[in-house]
């Protein structure tokens, strides 16, 4: 059999609408799924996606319209009933158990079992079997929590293509993996496929879905915009009927020149994180940290930020040797860190998005007693919201309920009113769609001809290319590698991150 | 005449010190058939062993516009308060069972001094072991006014007695499982002990468990107070050598009886007490 | 327009439940609503209200405090024997009674925010602690004998209106401002509701909580002040279950227990209900037993049409 | 093997903390590791043995149950209501005070899961109703005279161990074999440590709560029968603290409170060292308000000597 079978339709949603208090997440989506397919769901953030694919995984009730499953319609209960009717779900944001052990996390919900009672023996051998099929190189024994975030994510993977689904549906798989790993599950993805299994493929990056879709759908304010056959369209017309204008130049020209060594760092070492790095970052630079999963990346600005202070070396801030021991520190010392996670430690979810966007900078909108300005504080908040483009219809909305993307701006935002000297970004554009990419490229230019240095981590080797001055590429926590932007090759970058 | 029956009716408000307590639940009967009889309107609420309680209670009886108040103690000092509440707002009250430091600003006392019953419970004691022998003391909760008084009673007596030692003394808080779980340990110990004095005969009975349990019975004698239907039975059996019975339910007939004078205005004695009571195996069954 | 309503319901749907409550209340017992009756009820909610206020911080902050009924003990005993007539000046059992709570529930803070210990287990220690503390320094006997001046604190009106609701009142007043329009705030939702967030601002989370600790203490201690002025006696047995009420009255006010949320109004409304629900229960003479289960339904109605949403 | 030990420690850090418990007690007190005092320990450790059993069930679900000890009382009157002498065969009253406890926490569950409540109030609520239907149901006195056979259930021993010890035992092997070996267990871990995770993953969460509560709610019954046939009378203010002694029990023993993390066996060795601290107290004849603070020392020592990695 040659699949996509166009047919034998296996999905059909007719005219789904749902809103929220206050939103109308999506208005009239149809979509249709057929056996063997893997059809990309594009659009910029909160355009519905991901609530469209929730209402598919039985998270969200629909208000209007029908599902049809292999030509029946149903009505899907809750995720129970989702898994019963063979739809299996990687979900956008990370959801698993810390606690619990990576095989524990891959059988949650499904143990092998006799009688209600455990059996630890087929649980080993399919572990061991799925881990093999995904090239994953992780003790199954070993507990979720001491993964990094893109083992996580990894292991999400793996659960759910492990499922025997007949519908899977991947919701930004990739924001959090490296290349390498992307490469892996799109094998996977096609061996799947070959088997008859339709996967839903949400992602920002085009470069993938123009790679595996077969036909791609796109959704604008909620609304179904086209589907249509990869082979049949380009990444021009996508981009322009997913963001409603012509499609801007994304990544803009840099010009600025690197002044004076802001940052100078001597020999940073940190247990098994990451040992003798030593880089500096100039006036107005944009510097790059390349690397795969666990190469220390993250646990490296982390440290340059006090989150926990390295255990030997030398920081050096304008020329200044300072003692970075807490983020508030760094924080004094004109440092600013947008984290990898931002659900996990860059914002307070339930709380609003002024009270998230202004949280470090509190004390530059007090009296000195302690009291808040509140307008002031508002007008800011509005100010730079406006400047990063957040969708949001009010500032007092619990930014728990704005979409992935826009949560993510928030997180800029509350760094970029610290208006700091020396930027560190922590994947940056994670799960941003490709218009607020572009925006925050473009702020990240503006930044530098402000005078603003930045160091980035990124997993997208063309953001990187594309954005920095000089790459650093990191091996398993040493530097194996420095690229000046004359040197910029993916081959050889790649060759110097690879074990 | 229903009306006019109505409008004449006695409206009586009570705070008990706490009805998880069998002995103020005794009490409690008794002013209820003494209230029916008399045709009074009874208004009744549980202080669950807080002073503090007892005194909103009071504030809001006077919400309710009762004609006169009984009030059962909780604590000695902590509400004393109530009475101060009830002369402020000319309200007959009565105090019950339990004293209060200002008790001569009450109208009336109908109760049995609590020292009293640690002396008997003490004096029994020490006759039974000729003023010679180990005591462990179990006592009520901290602080509370029975708990204070009754252990001042028993150590009036003991200190006349240089041969009776407390070899144990903690707080049972009037729970027989920690009468039992207190005999228990101290029995593990192994040192002689000639009797057990337990400030309620709860506490009494969890230790008599205990001593049972150990073979012990015959060799350390064990008194209670309160003189409830369990351990009456006990001391039938032989098993609790006595109990100090509190008239409760002569205390509850009487308060009330007191506080409809009141509120007719008729002259009460202010003072009335209703002594305690040695129950051994001989005047049990009376 | 309609909108907006259904925001205020789901926000203040406690308010609509304690409403029902008043209107039920009212209704049966004509005594309810009477001007005495009502002082009575705000007198009688003061003390549970003012370490509710406490309370709330903690909440918050992710935390809870299990020791406050015996820091309010402890905090009362202390004070009380320093309030004997003659001795000293009416501020000094103040003071005393004060900084004994804030000790409390700042070494309380200190532990949580440092040993990074469950701050069930840490209070529950104080609780012990501090309760055997007051038996000790009392050698379990209450402190009697207070000075008039003292007494007062508890027992007085200004403008016919009771002391401890005018304590209560200001309480609240700085509890709710210090929650909604300061800095120190904003830190104390910012740590409750992600404290890896909150330390990656800058916020030296450990601060805030042992200030948050410290000021749950501190209004134990004045709890216990106003009480024992109250029944113009320092008991080291008081206070007992205490935690529980103030926790119940955060809870039902629509705090979460996981921290990060929650206002000084919420729980202002729901110690109030417990009050009513205290004083209403008295007036309409409902037998002590059935109170206890009705006060139980009535707090899982409450809740339960708050989150009606 | 260093990291061997080293992981040994920091994994069983409270056991270490409970040997030191040990020896202390018994160099200071001769009496304290003969057989009887042992068994003493044991038997006044089974009643919340049993009741800790559950709550670690509760706890994991990252949920908690403040109703254990009124729940208890409701049971233990109960069953002894149907235990006179000569009304019914012994096992009437056991299944009476079984499916008391059980459908108590049966409802605790079923609000908790369904209506999404936090567990603190839910069961703050039901720890209040339940003690106002013990106190209705025998009008506030201690139910007596219970059959000979009832008596036994917590008087007697078999081969020189007390049943009550024995009782605990199966309790704590079945609790044990539940959590770890079943998959009932993986769920309750799943739901207690990430809920969303767990319905995402297709587990049905409030089956496990419901199912979660209603096992704590039926070991609290089976620790009413116990206690009430210990001491040969079900009293309906018995029990009160009791839910502390528990929570306290579970989080010594290495349960987290926020749930997803913990083991029976962690919680048998935190309910060992509460009940080996109050025999050797008493033991040593501490006075009871030193008692107390020593108590709540030990609490803390021993967790923070358990956290110290
Ligand atoms: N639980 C919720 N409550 C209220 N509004 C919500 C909720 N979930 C989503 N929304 C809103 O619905 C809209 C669609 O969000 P959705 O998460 O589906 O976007 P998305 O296309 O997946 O975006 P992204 O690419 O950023 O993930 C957004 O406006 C979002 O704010
Ligand atoms: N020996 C080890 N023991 C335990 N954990 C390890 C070990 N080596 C690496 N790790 C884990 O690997 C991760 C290090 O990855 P880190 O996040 O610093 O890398 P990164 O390059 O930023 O990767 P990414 O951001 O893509 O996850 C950490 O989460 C760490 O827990
Ligand atoms: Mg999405
Ligand atoms: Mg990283």
């Amino acid at each position: 059999m040659n699949y996509p079978d166009y047919n034998s339709c296996i999905l059909e949603m007719q005219g789904i609408n749902k809103s929220f208090p206050g939103v109308t997440a999506l208005d009239n989506v149809w979509l249709k799924l057929y056996r063997g397919e893997i059809q990309a769901l594009i659009g910029e953030n909160g355009a519905g996606k991901s609530t469209l694919m929730n209402i598919l995984a039985g998270i969200f009730r629909y208000d209007k319209g029908h599902i049809i499953l292999k030509g029946k319609p149903v009505e899907i209960k809750n995720e129970f009933h989702a898994q019963q009717l063979g739809i299996a779900m990687v979900h956008q944001e990370l959801n698993n158990f810390p606690d619990m052990t990576v095989a524990e996390n891959i059988f949650a919900g499904r143990e092998p079992s006799n009688w209600g009672i455990l059996s630890r023996y087929k649980m080993n051998d399919l572990v061991q079997k799925i881990l093999n099929d995904f090239h994953l190189d992780i003790d199954p024994k070993r507990l979720m929590r001491k993964l990094s975030i893109s083992e996580m994510q990894l292991v999400e993977i793996a659960k759910a293509a492990s499922c025997n689904a007949d519908i899977l549906i991947m919701d930004e798989p990739t924001s959090a993996i490296s290349m390498r790993d992307a490469e892996f599950l799109f094998k996977i993805l096609n061996s799947l496929k070959e088997r008859g299994v339709s996967v839903i493929y949400i992602s920002h990056k085009m470069d993938e879905v123009f790679r595996i879709s077969d036909s791609i759908t796109i959704l604008r304010d909620g609304k179904l915009i086209s589907t249509s056959r990869a082979s049949e369209t380009n990444y021009d017309e996508l981009i322009k009927k997913m963001v409603g204008r012509e499609p801007k130049e994304l990544f803009p020209l840099r010009s600025v020149v690197p002044g004076v060594t802001v940052l100078n760092i001597n020999h940073l070492s940190r247990g098994k994180a990451f040992k003798d790095i030593s880089l500096y970052l100039r006036k107005g630079e944009v510097l790059g940290l390349a690397g795969l999963v666990g190469s220390g990346r993250t646990e490296i600005v982390e440290s340059i930020f006090g989150f926990p202070p390295a255990e030997q070396g030398i920081i050096e801030v304008m020329g200044k040797q300072v003692e970075i021991t807490s983020p508030r520190k760094a924080i004094g010392n004109g440092i600013a860190l947008v984290p990898e996670d931002r659900k996990l430690s860059g914002l307070h979810l339930l709380a609003s998005v002024l009270f998230n966007i202004t949280l470090p900078t509190l004390q530059a909108f007090a009296r000195k007693s302690g009291i808040i300005k509140q307008r002031k504080e508002k007008s800011s908040a509005v100010q730079i919201s406006q400047q990063l483009n957040v969708r949001t219809n009010n500032l007092k909305q619990a930014v728990e309920n704005l979409s992935g993307g826009n949560q993510q701006k928030i997180v800029i935002a509350k760094w970029l009113l610290a208006q700091p000297r020396i930027l560190l970004l922590d994947e940056p554009t994670r799960g941003i769609d490709i218009g607020a990419k572009s925006e925050i490229y473009q702020l990240m230019n503006k930044l530098t001809e402000k005078g603003i240095s930045i160091l980035m981590v990124s997993s997208e080797m063309n953001e990187l290319m594309g954005m920095c001055d000089r790459i650093i590429a990191l091996r398993s926590g040493q530097i194996s590698k420095e690229f000046n932007h004359s040197e910029f090759d993916q081959e050889k970058i790649l060759a110097a991150i690879m074990p | 005449h229903n009306t006019n029956s109505k409008k004449t009716r006695i409206t009586i408000g009570i705070t008990y010190q706490n009805l998880q307590n069998e002995f103020v639940i005794n009490i409690q009967d008794a002013v209820r058939n003494k209230a029916k009889e008399l045709n009074v309107k009874l208004i009744e609420v549980d202080g669950q062993g807080k002073a503090e309680n007892q005194i909103s209670q009071v504030e809001n009886f006077l919400a309710l516009d009762v004609d006169a108040i009984i009030l059962n103690p909780f604590d000695q000092y902590g509400s004393a308060p109530v009475v101060s509440i009830a002369n402020r707002e000319k309200k007959p009250i009565v105090v019950i069972n339990a004293v209060v430091v200002n008790l001569d600003k009450a109208d009336a006392y109908v109760g049995s001094n609590d020292q009293e019953a640690g002396r008997i419970a003490a004096t029994y004691i020490a006759k039974l072991l000729n003023g010679k022998g180990n005591i462990a003391l179990i006592r009520g909760p901290n602080g509370h006014s029975a708990e204070i008084q009754r252990t001042e009673g028993i150590m009036e007596v003991l200190n006349t007695h240089p041969d009776m030692k407390i070899i144990f003394d903690q707080s049972g808080n009037w729970d027989r499982t920690q009468g039992l779980e207190l005999m228990e340990n101290w029995l593990s110990t192994g040192k002689p002990l000639q009797a057990v004095i337990a400030q309620n005969d709860e506490m009494a009975l969890g230790a008599q468990k205990a001593i049972e349990a150990s073979g012990r019975q015959k060799d350390i004698l064990v008194i209670g107070i309160d003189a409830i239907p369990d351990a009456l039975r006990a001391v039938k059996e032989g098993k609790l050598c006595a109990t100090v019975f509190q008239d409760a339910r002569g205390q509850g007939a009487l308060a009330l009886e007191l506080a409809v004078k009141l509120c007719e205005g008729k002259p009460v004695e202010h003072t009335n007490y209703i002594p305690f009571q040695l129950i051994t195996k001989e005047n049990v069954g009376k | 327009m309609r909108n907006q309503a259904f925001q205020f319901l789901s926000r203040y749907g406690i308010l609509i439940a304690f409403m029902m409550l008043i209107i039920v209340m009212s209704v049966l017992s004509p005594a309810f609503l009477k001007f005495t009756n009502v002082m009575n009820i705000l007198r009688q909610t003061s003390i549970n209200g003012i370490v509710a206020v406490g309370m709330t911080f903690v909440i918050i902050l992710a935390g809870i405090d299990l020791s406050v009924g015996s820091v309010l003990a402890l905090a009362a005993v202390v004070a009380a024997s320093f309030a004997h007539p003659g001795e000293y000046p009416v501020f000094v059992p103040i003071l005393a009674g004060l900084f004994t709570g804030s000790l409390c529930g700042f070494i309380n803070g200190l532990i949580i925010a440092k040993r990074r210990i469950a701050p069930f287990i840490v209070t529950l220690g104080m609780m012990t602690i501090a309760r055997g503390a007051a038996l000790v320094y009392t050698n379990g006997r209450p402190v009697i004998e207070l000075s008039d001046s003292y007494n007062k604190i508890g027992g007085k009106y200004v403008l016919s209106i009771p002391i401890p609701v005018i304590i209560f009142i200001i309480v609240v007043f700085i509890g709710s401002f210090l929650l909604s329009k300061t800095v120190f705030g904003r830190h104390v939702y910012a740590t409750g509701g992600n404290k890896t967030a909150a330390e990656l601002s800058g916020i030296i989370t450990s601060r805030v909580i042992i200030l948050g600790y410290s000021i749950a203490g501190f209004l134990a201690g004045l709890a216990g002040i106003v009480l024992s002025s109250r029944v113009m006696s320092g008991s080291p047995s008081t206070g007992q279950g205490y935690e529980l009420d103030a926790i119940a009255a955060v809870v039902i006010g629509g705090t979460r227990l996981t921290g990060g949320v929650g206002t000084i109004f919420g729980t202002i409304i729901g110690a109030l209900i417990i009050g009513v629900m205290n004083n209403g229960l008295d007036l309409l003479n409902v037998s002590s037993y059935l109170q206890q289960i009705v006060k139980g339904l009535i707090i899982l109605l409450a809740v339960m049409i708050d989150r009606k949403k």
